[in-house]
């Protein structure tokens, strides 16, 4: 950590540490995370990031990456005790952001997202999770984290997943009789909606 | 029947035979033709006048194109657009109600006209109730909003004719009372025998500026306030308030019934602005017209010029006030009316009974 | 009524009555200004010069390569020519206005700056239809093209012809 | 006492209430003046009082985050003006910190300098728009106007740098798309001059205003505890006492050589974190924001206003990258996961109108249907920014 001043996107050493002293903490605590550490520096050298896309073209992996470093939660049945845990313990107050995301078509599991903020130590901890396509349940934190509750919803209209303990599963920014789960990648835009066609 | 000016022309051309019941009908049919022409251009232009303060307060220009000279003839297009446009009834409205609250909030509007004494011969009526006859009748429109706001089947609509029956009954109140202290220095309730007793000095012993000035100027105060609260204007206008009930009582008003509660609002501004020209700023008196002989046809014109642009004036101010001003909540409306203006105008009661019996005593 | 409840009611009158006759002065001032409004079709609006309303192409300088219409986020560019040698046939060049938001992506890649953004904006119309505007000058050849082309045509038959022999 | 009341006559007190009467339930939007688009809330009321809100989102919804996977890197950037479309600069910048965030680009100097004035001067033309439109919910129609009189001169300093007024689609992924023409810095120094001025007129006639303290201090009360664990951010969370602010607190581009001043709610009319301090706090970020322009100007430098690296078509390295700016209405966050390709694999903005809005549900019950706008206006939400 010699950098002395953070680059223009805003302060990545201190995410970094904040990442690997949550994971810590967490692991102390007995659960099972992961500490994922980009094997890219966010100032790569010239040039490297084209070879990259080229590897990871032909290979056609996920595996090298550049970006934030995360956690990552095999489990997520134990999600609400970690999120417990990273509120009580870590004081990361805030939930700032929820969201799913689906790598590929051909992806066996749909990735959940969980951004946390601790507003007196100005940390960001990024905690990720992965439930399978055909399963799709994992625990609401919307009891811990009142926030969750609309990214909870959002996240289940757009990707199905089922949030269990949800106090209110209802269908936030799609049409109740909406049918399939838009931001899916295997999702194919429908021809029609309560009888009105597709211009 | 000696204000009414219509009966004396009248009288003065039929032949002499004619008998006195037909006068009478026929003096009250033009004399309503007359109100009726009279409030149709005084809210066109009140109307034209709002647009235009409100544009220039809000630094744009305000209409500018229908008719050439500063849009003067705008709301003439609105109006004639308005009276083309389709009169929708909805399906699950009160028709009685619906149908018979417009004409309502217009006649008790117009009704109240017939009292205010514009210049000296010009009047429709002079009765000695005269404040009475004009707090009953404007009351009537509370009864209109009211059955608008039922009869359209709207919970908005339901609720600005709540908040139209709360606010008014209370303001009712004060209203009647900052009325008092003149009625107690004319001694009339007759507004033409309290605008003659303000000619002195020459055209400028007005209410304001007699002897008793110092209850004058609070209970004008007082009543203007009011006067805006009962005639639901900004910042009382809670029963139509745009931001939380859309348009209030008159949501589901459409065409014709819509120009008739638009043109009551203004006519009902311009009659509080009269009564409180006729109580307070001496109704048409004007200075210098001490030196026009009393037979002189000018008086009655200038007269009648003094009293309208007094009235406009006050009305200028009503507009002014609304476009600088938010909007009060309806319990703050309440708490306003209850605890702040009616104690108040009890007090100036009580102040200006004893400056008049004391005033009598010397 | 304590002393203290009086003197709120009192204060409470008196601040309501101070501000609205400090915002009613703001309100007069105003009104004596001059609007800042101006009346629009008889006044136009200065644009500056970075405008971005109705596409122009300098037809003449297009070469037919696609690169406004790959770097449109909306697809609304068409273009169609045929090539003969170095000269290009018109057909046709469409910017679909129901769908192009105006910005700008299409000016930066071009590689002989010939799309452009003007000043015109009114994009008012009865038909959608004519909402998407053909951008081209001229359509197919114009007489110099055809000379330039029938030069080329003739350069060729004689070579074929030399190299016949 | 105040022109407040405790109009809470709790049920079970000495007044027993011999008529039953049912809650009335209220449909408010989608369209609905007070609602600021096109959103609708379902309002239960027992006579004036609120008793229950329930908000349906998605009118609309306009899958930004699906376009952003099939569009590339570059094309994504209007989009980006569409969601809040008030601040469209600040969205710009929050997508391009992100993706160069991605691409391991660092802007030039002068780009900084500029990223940071164009968002500053977009700052305050949003909340001139929330403070004006905020009056318009209450009922005082001519704040709003004098409010868009200086908001219109920012938006023609912006029609003038990037030809567009609302949807500027100008700071892109590594820098800007054009330098500032001649005499642009000077035009926007003497707007500011000329703003300060007008600023204490809005605040004389619209914050000042007895009436207007009547209707908003101790209403819609949010503390620092609940406005921390709903996630909301921005003028609201800083209005509820916490203070925060990520241009200070997690800097970006050149925040931390710039002296400027982070205004909390103290409640000075009401309670801390009511509806007076949200509106507070917004007047005061312009004049924050104003010094800081006037500091971008002092020290703006000469050089490069893009990247060479970033040519039209960009090619972030596979990876994830999070990156919160301080956007007028909260923190905007843009989530991007790119797999090396030129299209995103997954555009998440963590939005500041969805998540401020979310409390509505829990601030409106108890408060009275006048409120329901003075609330919903304070929360200064953008529809396009909700639903996405």
């Amino acid at each position: 950590m010699t950098v002395a001043r953070d680059a223009c996107w805003g302060p990545a050493q201190v995410h970094a540490l904040a990442v690997r002293e949550a994971f810590e903490a967490i692991t102390a605590s007995g659960f099972l995370v992961t500490l994922e550490e980009p094997d890219l520096p966010l100032h790569a050298p010239e040039g490297e990031s084209k070879d990259l896309a080229r590897r990871r073209k032909q290979e056609g992996d996920l595996s090298v990456w550049r970006g934030d470093p995360y956690l990552l939660l095999p489990e997520a049945s134990q999600l609400v005790d970690v999120c417990v845990s990273i509120r009580e313990d870590l004081g990361f107050s805030m939930l700032y952001d929820l969201a799913g995301c689906d790598l590929s078509a051909d992806a066996a599991n749909l990735q959940i997202v969980y951004g946390f903020l601790n507003l007196s130590r100005k940390q960001r901890l990024v905690l990720l999770t992965e439930v399978a396509k055909d399963q799709l349940h994992l625990p609401s934190v919307a009891k811990v984290f009142p926030a969750a509750d609309w990214h909870e919803r959002e996240a289940s209209e757009m990707y199905g997943l089922i949030f269990d303990g949800h106090p209110d599963p209802r269908a936030l920014l799609l049409p109740e009789d909406w049918e399939g789960f838009p931001l899916r990648k295997d999702y194919v835009f429908p021809e029609e909606y309560g009888g009105i066609p597709w211009a | 029947m000696d204000g009414n000016f219509i009966s004396h022309l009248l009288s003065a051309s039929l032949p002499p035979g004619f008998p006195f019941w037909g006068l009478a009908l026929l003096a009250a049919f033009l004399g309503a033709l007359c109100v009726v022409g009279f409030v149709s251009i005084l809210a066109l232009v009140s109307v034209w006048l709002e647009r235009k303060i409100a544009g220039h307060i809000q630094a744009r220009l305000g209409p500018m194109r229908t008719g050439g000279w500063h849009g003067w003839s705008q709301t003439l297009a609105d109006a004639i657009k308005l009276l083309t446009k389709e009169d929708v009834i909805l399906r699950g409205a009160d028709p009685v109600l619906f149908r018979l609250a417009p004409a309502l909030v217009m006649g008790s509007a117009l009704a109240m006209f017939a009292v205010l004494p514009f210049a000296p011969g010009v009047q429709f009526a002079d009765i000695d109730l005269g404040v009475y006859f004009l707090l009953a009748v404007a009351s009537l429109t509370t009864i209109g909003v009211i059955m608008a706001g039922w009869g359209s089947n709207n919970k908005w609509s339901l609720y600005g004719a709540m908040r139209e029956a709360a606010q008014a009954t209370s303001y009712e109140i004060p209203l009647a009372l900052s009325l008092i202290p003149p009625i107690l220095h004319f001694g009339t309730f007759s507004l033409l025998s309290a605008t003659e007793q303000q000619s002195g000095w020459g055209g400028m012993q007005w209410y304001i500026f007699s002897d008793a000035f110092w209850v004058a100027i609070p209970s004008f105060f007082l009543f203007f306030t009011a006067a805006l609260a009962e005639n639901k204007r900004a910042p009382f206008d809670l029963p139509e308030s745009e931001s939380e009930l859309v348009a209030g009582f008159h949501t589901e008003y459409s065409g014709l019934r819509f120009a008739f509660f638009f043109l009551e609002e203004y006519a009902a501004m311009f009659a509080a602005s009269a009564v409180a020209t006729a109580y307070w700023l001496g109704g048409w008196n004007f200075p210098g017209m001490t030196f026009l002989s009393t037979g002189s046809l000018w008086l009655p014109i200038l007269g009648a010029l003094a009293f309208l642009l007094k009235a406009m004036f006050l009305v200028c101010v009503m507009i002014w006030i609304r476009w600088t001003l938010p909007r009060l909540r309806i319990d703050q409306v309440m708490t306003l009316g209850w605890k702040y203006l009616t104690p108040l105008a009890l007090g100036i009661m009580v102040a200006a009974a004893g400056w008049e019996a004391w005033r009598a005593s010397l | 009524m304590t002393s203290s409840a009086f003197s709120r009611w009192w204060r409470n009158l008196s601040d309501g009555v101070i501000s609205t006759a400090r915002g009613m002065r703001i309100t007069l001032r105003t009104f004596l200004r001059k609007p800042v409004t101006v009346q629009y079709p008889d006044e136009k609006p200065d644009l500056g010069g970075r405008y971005r309303g109705i596409h122009y192409l300098e037809q003449d300088l297009c070469i037919y390569c696609d690169a406004c219409a790959k770097a449109c986020p909306v697809d609304c560019i068409e273009m169609d020519a045929t090539r003969h040698g170095k000269e290009l046939e018109w057909h046709a060049f469409t910017l679909d206005y129901n769908r192009c938001m105006l910005c700008e992506l299409c000016v930066y890649p071009c590689p002989k700056d010939c799309i452009h953004q003007g000043e015109e904006y009114a994009l008012v119309t009865e038909d959608r239809e004519d909402m998407v505007r053909d951008l081209l000058t001229w359509k197919g050849l114009t007489e110099e093209q055809k000379q330039k082309v029938a030069e080329v045509e003739a350069l060729k038959a004689q070579r074929a012809a030399g190299g016949g022999e | 006492m105040g022109l407040t009341p405790s109009f809470a006559q709790a049920p079970g007190s000495e007044v027993e209430v011999a008529v039953p009467t049912q809650d009335c339930s209220i449909n408010m939007g989608p369209q609905h003046p007070a609602t600021h688009g096109v959103m609708r809330l379902l309002l239960k009321a027992d006579g004036e009082v609120l008793t229950g809100a329930q908000a349906h989102l998605g009118y609309l919804h306009r899958c930004a985050e699906k376009i952003g996977e099939n569009v590339d890197w570059t094309q994504y950037l209007p989009y980006t003006d569409r969601y809040d479309y008030l601040s469209a600069m600040n969205n710009n910048l929050g997508y391009s910190l992100a993706v160069e965030k991605l691409m391991g680009l660092e802007v030039p100097e002068r780009a900084q300098w500029m990223r940071v004035l164009l968002a500053e001067l977009n700052r305050i033309a949003s909340h001139l728009f929330a403070v004006g439109t905020y009056g318009l919910d209450l009922g005082a129609f001519t704040p709003l106007f004098y409010t868009l009189r200086e908001r219109e001169e920012i938006l023609d300093l912006f029609q003038e740098i990037c030809g567009a007024r609302l949807t500027c689609t100008f700071i892109r992924p590594g820098g800007l798309f054009n330098d500032a023409p001649e005499g642009w810095l000077e035009k926007v120094e003497s707007f500011l001059c000329r703003f300060e001025e007008r600023w204490k007129e809005y605040d004389a006639l619209l914050l000042r205003n007895k009436i207007f303290i009547e209707r908003t201090a101790g209403i819609g009360t949010l503390s620092g505890n609940d406005a921390v664990t709903w996630g909301v951010t921005g003028p609201l969370l800083r209005a509820s006492g916490v203070d925060w602010d990520l241009r200070r607190d997690q800097p970006y581009l050149v925040y931390d050589q710039l002296d400027f001043e982070v205004p909390l709610g103290v409640g000075r009319q009401g309670e801390v974190g009511d509806c007076w301090d949200r509106t507070e706090v917004r007047m005061s970020e312009m004049l924050a924001s104003l010094s800081m322009i006037r500091q971008c100007l002092d020290k703006m430098p000469d050089g490069a206003i893009q990247h060479p690296d970033a040519g039209p078509v960009l090619r972030p390295a596979p990876g994830r990258a999070y990156v919160g700016v301080e956007n007028p209405r909260g923190e905007l966050g843009h989530w991007l996961v790119s797999d090396g390709t030129k299209h995103p694999v997954r555009v998440r903005m963590r939005s500041p109108s969805f998540c401020n809005l979310s409390v509505v549900e829990h601030l409106l019950p108890g408060a009275m249907l006048g409120d329901a706008a003075a609330i919903l206006g304070s929360i200064d939400i953008v529809v396009g920014e909700t639903d996405r």
